[in-house]
C-alpha cells in the first residue's frame, strides 16, 4: 500500500478535534489556503495544457463529461427508494457526489509526484468541467415538477463562485504564461504545494472531526452510501480512463475525479439553489466520511486498480 | 444637537445571505444598514462560522416602523423556513 | 407577523471565556446566542485583542426576564471577581 | 444582584478614527468602551472594508445621560460634516 | 513591447470583481501581504544600497526630490483651473500622484528582472522619500489661507505609518545584515516575492473593479488627467534619470516612480489631513485608472522611453 | 559577541510600538505565524529523534525534566518572600519561568545554524515536556491549602493546548515521516523558518513595546527578576548539559529552555487556573523584560558558557 506522509495532518486535525482543542485555524487563514490551492492547481494544469492541442482532447472529454454525469443520475434514486430521503436531500447528495473535491485530487497528484508515475496535465480541467452538468442536474432533479429554479441565479453561483472562477482563471494564466513565464512563480504555486496543502489539510481534520461525530445520527445507509459510492464511481472512471488511452497516472486521476465529492463548491451553490436541503447530510457524508475514505483508502486502491487495468492490457 | 426617536431593526442570519438581504433591505426603502460577523446556535443548529457551517450576521436597520416591519415581513416570507434568521426590534434615539 | 416582548442580555467578557459561558448559558435554559468579538477597557484595563492581552466577546441571548436574571446571577457569582465582565439587558420586541 | 438604569450609546463611524475617537470618549470621562468591527452603508456611500474603501467600527459607551449627551455634541461637531457617523442611545439595565 | 505575466493575475481580480464573483480576499490576508510587499522590497534596497558610498548619493537624492515635488505643484492648478474641482480635492488628488506606489514599481522590477536589465539599488530608497514632500505640499495646498493644519498629526501619520515605517525599516535591516546576513531569508523575501506580488495583484483588481465602475461618474476630466498626468511625470523622470547619469534600469524606475500614484499611504494621510476631500475621487483615479494604465502600458513605454534616450547618447 | 540579524525584526516591532505606529500584524496572521512555528519545529525535531534511540534518551530526559522541575520550585519563595507578591501571581509568575519559549528557542537555533554548530536534535522534545511539570507545579503552588483545583480542566488545557499539540504533532508526524518523507515539505517548513520567524518576531516587538513600558509599575524587584532568573537557569542548564554529555549546541540549547520564561502557552493555561493572578505581572517579566535579555544577551552568553565548560572539559 502506498502511503502519502501529508495525510498525518488531516489525523492531527482529526485527533485535535476530538479531544477538544483550542487550536483553530483562522478563517482568513483557511480561505486563503482554498484560494492558493485552486489557484495552484489551475496554473499547474494550465502550463501541462499548453503542450496539447485542444482540438484532439474534444471527444474525449465530452465522454468524461457524459460519463461523469451519470452518477448523480444514479445515486439519486438510490436515495430516493433505499435511502428514504426527500426530494431536496437526495438531490443535493446527488450534486456533492457528482462534483469534484480539489483536495482529494491535490492528494492523489502528491501520491503520483511521489511515486514517480506521470500523467495527463489536462485532467486538471475537469475539476473545472466536472461541478458544472453535477450542480445543474442536482438543482433539476430537486426542482423536477416542484417550483421553480432561479436558473440565472444559479449558474452565476456556478460559474463565478470562487472555485470554479479561480480554478478557470489558473487555467488560462498558466496556459497563456506558459512553463517559461510562470517560472519566477514557480516556488510559491509549485514547491510550496504541498506544504500548504498539508497545513489545510490540518484544518480539513479540525472540520471533520466534527462531522465524524455527527454522521452516527444520519444512519447506517448514508454512511455505506459514502462509501460505497466513491468506490463504483472509481471503477467507472478506471474504465473509461483505459477505453480512452490515458495514461496509467491519468486513468488513476480520472478514477479519483469521478470518486470525490465535493464540499466547497456544492455546499454554496446549493445552499443557494435548493434551500430547504439539510446541509448537515450532505456536508456530512462528502467530508466526515468519504474523503477520509478516499485520501486512506480509495486513493491507494485506484492506483492499484489503474495499475490492474493497465496489466492486463500488456 | 436634537434626538430623533426611531426603531432600531436587529436581524441575524446566514451569512450566505449576506447580498440578498442587502438587495431586499435596499428595496424596501432603508437608507442605511451596519453589519457585523457573528457565530452563534438556534434552531437551526450551531453556526460557528467554520467553511462548511457557514458563519451568521448581524444587521443593524434605523428607520421609521413602518420601515422596518416592511422588512420583518418580506424576509420572514422569504427565508424563514430554509434559513436560520432571528429579528427583534428596540425602540431608540437617533442623536442627529 | 407577531411581535412578542422580551428581555435581551448582552454580556461582554474575555475571549478565553467563550466555551465556558456558552455552557453555562446553555445550561440554564438559553434557547440560542449569538456572539461577536470585540475589543474594550474598563476597570480590569485595555483588552485590545493582542494575543498576550486577549480580546473580549460580545454575547447577546434573547430570553425571558427570569432566564436572563438566573444567567446574570450565575455569571456574576462565578466570574465577576477574576475576569473582565459586563452585563446590561433591554427590553426588546422579538419579531416572529 | 442589583441593577441600575444608564444609557447606552452607539457610535457607527469610520475605522480610521478608531484611535481619535478613543482618546475623545475616555476625555470626557468614559470608564469603558466596546468595540466591534463593522461594515455598512449610508449616507457617506458604502464602507466593505475593502482596503481602499476603509470598515466601520461600532462603540458602545455606557454611562450616565450627562456624560452621553456630552459625547455626541463633541463628535457631532467636530466629525459629523467630513466623516462617516451615525449615533444612537438605548436607555439600559446595566446588571451588577 | 513587454510582456510581464504577473499582470495577468491583476485582469483575473478585475474580471472576478466585474462578474460580481463571491471572491474574496480576507481582510487579514491583504494586509499581510502589503507588508511583506514593503518589507521586502525594503529589505531587497537595503542590500543594493550597502555596496554605494552614501555621501555620493546625496546631490542626486536632492535633485530627485527636488524635480519630484514639482508633480503635485504642478497638478494642483491644473485640477484647481482646468478640472474645476474643489481646492481640497485638487490638494488631495495632487499629493496622490506626487506619492509614488509600491506595486507599480514592484512590476517594474519585475519586469526588469525578466528583461534581465540592471538598476541601481538605491532607487528603493525613492520609495520612501518621495511619499514625504507629497504628502506635506498636499497638506499646504488644501490649507492655504484656510484654517489650520494639525501638522504633528500629519507628520506622525507619513513618518510612523506603516508604509514608510515598513520601507525604512526594512532598508536599514537590509543595510546593517548585508547580503551575507539576509540570506536565510532570501527565500522568503526574495525568491517568494514576485508569487506574492501575484496574489497581491489580484486583490488589487478585485478593488480596481469597483473603482473602474465608478470612473464614469467623474467625468472625462479626470479620467484624462489619470492618464496623461503619469506620461508626463514619466518624460520628466526619464530625463532627469538620464541627467543624472543613472543605468537604463535606473532611469525607467525613476520615470515610474514619478508616473506612480499612491493609493495606500496617500489616502490614509489624506483622511486623515485633509478630511473634507472625497476620497473615491483620489482613489478612483489613482486605483482604478493610473494604476492599470501603468502596469499594462505605462510601463513597457517607460522601458522604452529610457532606451531611447540611453540610445540617443550612444 | 555573535549577532543574529533576525533579532532586528524585533527592534524595528519595539520601534513601531514606541512610536505608535499603525503597523499592526492582523491577529488571523500572528496565529498562523505561530501555528507555523510549532509545527515546524516539532517536524524538525521529530526527523532529527528518529535517528536516536529512544530508550537511550529515558534517563537523561528525566534528568532534564527533574532539574527543570528546580526553576518554578526555587523561584517560588524568592516572588513570595523577596517579592512580597500574592501567592497566586507567585504561583504563575514561577509556573511562566519553568516553562520555555519557543520563539526564544528558535532564535538560539538560528544562531547554533549561523554558526554552523551541530546539535542533539532530541532538545526539541524538552520544549514540549518541560511545559507540563512547570505549568503543573504552578497550580499547585498557588493551590497549596487554598481552594481546590480542577485538575481535569487544566490538565486538558496543558496537554491538548494548541501549543503543545502542535509541537507533538509535528514530532510525531516528523518523526513517522522520516527525513525522506518530509522531502516535499522541506520548503515551507524548513527553508521559510527563519523568514517566517522574522516575521513574528516584528509582532513580538509590537506587543513587547506596550509590555516595557508597563514594566516600570512593577518594580525594580520584577525587572531584576526577569534578568536573573534566566542567568540563573541558564548555568543550571550549562552544568547538566556537560554533565550529560551534550554537544556543544546542545548544552547551549539546553541552557536557554531553562533559561527561557513562557508567554504563550502559561499565559492561557494559568488564566484558567489560577485567574485570580495578575496576567499583566507574568506577561510583562516573560515577554517585555526576559524574552528582549535573552535574544539580545542571554543567548549569546549561554553560547559563550557553553564553549567555556567544554573548554574546560578539553
Ligand atoms: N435565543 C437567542 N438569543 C440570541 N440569539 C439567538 C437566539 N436564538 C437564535 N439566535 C441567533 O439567530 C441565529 C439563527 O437562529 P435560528 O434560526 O433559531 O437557528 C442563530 O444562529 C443565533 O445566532
Ligand atoms: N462603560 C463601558 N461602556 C462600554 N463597555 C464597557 C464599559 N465598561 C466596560 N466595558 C466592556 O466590558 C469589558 C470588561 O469590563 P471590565 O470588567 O470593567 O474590565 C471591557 O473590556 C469593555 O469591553
Ligand atoms: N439607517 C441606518 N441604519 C443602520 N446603520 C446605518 C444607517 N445609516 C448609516 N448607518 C451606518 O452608519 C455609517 C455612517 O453613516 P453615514 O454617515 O450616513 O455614511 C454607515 O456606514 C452605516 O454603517
Ligand atoms: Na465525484
Ligand atoms: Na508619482
Ligand atoms: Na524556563
Amino acid at each position: 500500500m502506498h502511503f502519502e506522509p501529508v495525510v498525518l495532518f488531516f489525523l492531527l486535525g482529526v485527533f485535535a478535534g476530538l479531544v477538544r482543542s483550542d487550536l483553530k485555524i483562522p478563517s482568513a487563514i483557511y480561505e486563503a489556503l482554498s484560494i492558493f490551492l485552486l489557484l495552484a492547481i489551475g496554473l499547474q494544469g494550465g502550463v501541462k495544457l499548453a503542450e496539447f492541442e485542444l482540438l484532439e482532447l474534444l471527444v474525449p472529454s465530452l465522454l468524461i463529461l457524459a460519463v461523469g454525469s451519470l452518477i448523480p443520475l444514479l445515486a439519486f434514486p438510490v436515495l430516493r427508494l433505499l435511502g428514504h430521503m426527500t426530494r431536496a436531500d437526495s438531490a443535493s447528495i446527488a450534486a456533492h457526489y457528482g462534483s469534484v473535491s480539489v483536495v482529494t485530487f491535490s492528494v492523489a497528484i502528491a501520491l503520483l509526484a511521489q511515486e514517480e508515475i506521470d500523467f495527463e496535465g489536462y485532467m486538471i480541467v475537469f475539476l473545472v468541467l466536472l461541478e458544472i452538468p453535477a450542480l445543474v442536474i442536482g438543482v433539476i432533479l430537486a426542482r423536477h415538477g416542484v417550483g421553480s429554479v432561479r436558473w440565472g441565479k444559479l449558474l452565476h453561483e456556478v460559474l463565478f463562485g470562487k472555485s470554479i472562477l479561480l480554478l478557470a482563471g489558473g487555467l488560462m494564466i498558466g496556459f497563456i504564461a506558459g512553463s517559461e513565464g510562470i517560472k519566477p512563480l514557480d516556488i510559491l504555486f509549485f514547491d510550496l504545494f504541498k506544504g500548504i496543502l498539508a497545513l489545510f489539510l490540518l484544518e480539513m481534520g479540525l472540520v471533520a472531526a466534527g462531522r465524524i461525530a455527527g454522521l452516527r445520527a444520519y444512519g447506517a445507509f448514508l454512511v455505506t452510501f459514502a462509501v460505497v459510492t466513491p468506490l463504483l464511481s472509481a471503477i467507472l472512471g478506471t474504465l473509461l480512463g483505459w477505453a480512452l488511452g490515458l495514461s496509467l497516472g491519468g486513468t488513476m486521476l480520472l478514477a479519483t475525479l469521478y470518486a470525490s465529492a465535493s464540499y466547497i463548491a456544492a455546499p454554496a451553490a446549493m445552499r443557494i439553489a435548493v434551500p430547504e436541503a439539510n446541509p448537515a447530510l450532505s456536508i456530512g457524508a462528502a467530508l466526515g466520511m468519504t474523503f477520509p475514505f478516499n485520501i486512506f483508502i480509495g486513493i491507494p486502491v485506484y492506483l492499484w486498480m489503474a495499475r490492474f487495468i493497465h496489466g492486463l492490457g500488456a | 444637537m436634537t434626538t430623533q426617536p426611531m426603531t432600531l431593526l436587529v436581524i441575524i442570519s446566514e451569512a450566505v445571505l449576506e447580498d440578498t438581504l442587502i438587495d431586499e433591505i435596499t428595496d424596501l426603502g432603508a437608507k442605511g444598514y451596519t453589519i457585523t460577523d457573528a457565530r452563534g446556535r438556534g434552531t437551526h443548529g450551531t453556526r460557528a462560522g467554520r467553511w462548511t457551517q457557514g458563519g451568521n450576521i448581524r444587521i443593524e436597520v434605523i428607520g421609521n416602523a413602518q420601515l422596518c416591519g416592511r422588512i420583518v415581513e418580506r424576509l420572514q416570507r422569504a427565508y424563514e423556513k430554509d434559513y436560520g434568521l432571528l429579528m427583534y426590534t428596540v425602540p431608540i434615539e437617533l442623536q442627529n
